[in-house]
Formats: structure tokens, C-alpha cells, sequence
């Protein structure tokens, strides 16, 4: 299975990592999420959310999750990128795509990597609120 | 031995720091290395029962014995997405 | 709900369909879903499908889905482009964009309009051997 | 009454034609115009569990009552995607 992880600070270039996109001749679907920030949170306004994340840690849990999904042998590609530090609202934090034979496949181990992510991956949401002077 | 201990997320203002050591005795466990850190840390005693934590990179329970040169990480619940 | 249908002979640009996605500040998930033409079709080695389309009809069934689709009240916009005449392996000919609030509702969506076009909509294919001569 | 027929996808070549038109009497069924489709195009008939019928843009069943200026569609199991 290829596998490209970044946990990074920049803006997530969707139209680039499309671009960058392959896809072998066997493969019939592939399936991309993407979430983008909101601009509530709970019941309170807010203008962004700041990410922190236990890198090393961040990495190796990912990495353990892909190991599981390449076990299932469906999956040919997945990339994923999740941003960290402040993510203003209507921007992207996360970016998943799953290349498979198949779109069963595909979407499943999409939204298994998300909600696993959400269980194992040392990152934390912290959002900014409306009222808060901005962070130089 | 000498533990490292970093919190995470909101655990640091918790803690009023990101980071401290913890002495134990050879042999503790992170039940112990916990008892130890809850009595300087009362805040995040309360917070025990959504409390992960890690040693190194890999997730442990209280019954985890510690090594030298092990790295405990606390933290709650992840948010990620 | 947004929609945009196209059944078209051109190829599908994913590129410029990403560039003009609009999302409203309380959307959170976008969930996009590329299906693409594979080199195999049963136990045939294939060079393309040729796609039918009985396109009144297929707007028609179409546009009911989407309507289904609107009376949830959870997505905020449904984009579908699905190409018919010959579609060469490795090239797309479906392609779905839902936009939500969540993202189990962008998932939920983007697979129940696949699974119910695959019913409903008037679309047939034919596979193109690798023995067959091209068409001019 | 002259009600146009339209063959879809194989179902053409199965008739050798993609368009045919049949006379019924006023107040017929599609049942009583698939009895008159299958005499002339026999392949057609071997389909008819798997046969898919549309008056206009919307699917319809054998006990539809045909109207003046109805066009029917017939045609295999869709496959899109």
C-alpha cells in the first residue's frame, strides 16, 4: 500500500495533491474527504481552532492504523493530511484520499481511518472564539 | 529513577507547565508514577478517569512497569479532524 | 441544496470542478467520490467502456434522488458528473461532490446516490475488448 | 392508438432496431403491448424478467393504461456508475 502522511502547518493544497494523484490500471474508485472548519463550535461562535499535536506520537499511531488497513490487502493508496497550529474558519484541517478497486472498499477504510484517527491520534482542538483578540 | 513527564493539550494549564520528572523507585508502575504527580498536581487528579496515557510513542495502563529512559506523556481525550 | 448535474462526453475536469466549490461557513465535510474506468471487467482484459445513456430520463431519476436527497435537509450541496460515449480505462466516469455539516451525513449521502443511481438511472455499459478494433 | 417504442442499451440489438411502433385499442395496459412487442421480437421476450419499462421519463409497470402520445421505453438492467 503507498501511504503519504503530513502533519504539517501549512495550507492544505487539495488541487496539488489531486494533481499528484495516482492511480494503477486495477483500480476503479478512489474516495476523498475533507474536513473543513466550522465556523461554530458547540453553541459558541469561533473565527478558527488551534491544533496541537504530539507529533512522534501522531505519526506512529497513524502509521499503526495504515499498517492495519494494508493488512486488509484492499487498498492500493492512502494520503493524509491533517493540519496543525491555527486553521481559521472555512479552511481545511484534514484531507483524506483512499485509492481502491473498489468503492465499497474505498469508502470504508475512508471513514474507518477518520474515526480511528479520532480514537488513537494525539491531537487536540482548541477553538478560538470570536471575542479573543487575534494571535499575532 | 528519574521519569520525564510531559502534559498535553489542556493538561499543561492544568498542571501550570508542559512538563516535569517524577522519581520513582525501580520496579513502580504508572499506577504509582500517577500517585506521585496527582499529589503535586490535584488539578489533574480530577481528570483521572479521561486521562491517556503513553509511554514513548505506544499507549500504556496503569500496570505498566517503568524503565529508565521511559517518557510518560498524560493528555485527554484526542480530537482530531 | 445546491445541485449540479451533468452528464457530458467530455472528460471530467476534477480540477476545475474542486476549484469552484463553494462551502458556507457552517459546513464542515466534504466528501467527493471519483469512480474510474478499470482495465478489467469481469473476467475480460478491457481498453474502455462505452457508456448509453437514455439522458431525459437519466435528468428525470436524477434529479428525484436529489430531491430525496433535499427533503433529509442535510447537505448543503450535491455536484454529479457522469460521462457517457467512451470512457478509456484509467479515466473517470462518475464523479460525486457532497458537502455537510458532518461528515457521516457527506458519507452517508455520496454512497446512498451511487447505490440508488446504479437502480434508477438509465446508463448502460459496454465493454470494449482488447482484441476489438478501435472506433474511429 | 400508436404508441412509439424505444429499445435501450443491448435490448436494440436483441430487436435489430432501436425504435418500433405498436397499435393497441384505446384503454390497453403495457401488459397487452409487451403481448404484441414479444410476438414480433421473440429475443425480447426470453428478457422479459429483467426487462425495465418507462413511459416518458418515469418507470412504469405491466398494469399502466397506455394514453395517446405515451412513449415507451424498454431496456435492461441499468449500469451506471
Amino acid at each position: 500500500m503507498k501511504r503519504f502522511l503530513s502533519i504539517t502547518h501549512d495550507p492544505i493544497d487539495e488541487a496539488g495533491l489531486l494533481a499528484a494523484r495516482s492511480m494503477s490500471a486495477g483500480m476503479g474508485a478512489a474516495v476523498y474527504f475533507s474536513g473543513v472548519v466550522r465556523a461554530q463550535e458547540g453553541s459558541e461562535l469561533i473565527v478558527a481552532i488551534d491544533y496541537s499535536c504530539f507529533v512522534p506520537m501522531a505519526e506512529h499511531q497513524f502509521h499503526r492504523l495504515f499498517d492495519q488497513l494494508e493488512q486488509r490487502g484492499s487498498v492500493e493508496s492512502l494520503r493524509l493530511i491533517h493540519r496543525i497550529g491555527r486553521v481559521a474558519v472555512g479552511e481545511a484541517s484534514l484531507w483524506i484520499e483512499v485509492v481502491s478497486a473498489h468503492r465499497g472498499e474505498a469508502f470504508s477504510a475512508c471513514q474507518w481511518v477518520i474515526d480511528e484517527m479520532k480514537r488513537v491520534v494525539p491531537i487536540w482542538k482548541k477553538p478560538v472564539l470570536v471575542t479573543e483578540k487575534p494571535v499575532a | 529513577m528519574m521519569i520525564p513527564v510531559t502534559f498535553w493539550s489542556y493538561f499543561a494549564e492544568l498542571a501550570g507547565c508542559a512538563e516535569t520528572v517524577v522519581t520513582v523507585s525501580d520496579g513502580a508502575t504508572i499506577e504509582v508514577l500517577l500517585k506521585h504527580l496527582y499529589t503535586s498536581y490535584p488539578a489533574l487528579a480530577e481528570m483521572r478517569r479521561s486521562t491517556l496515557i503513553a509511554v514513548g510513542v505506544e499507549y500504556q495502563d496503569g500496570e505498566y512497569v517503568l524503565k529508565a529512559g521511559d517518557r510518560v506523556s498524560l493528555f485527554p481525550p484526542v480530537q482530531g479532524g
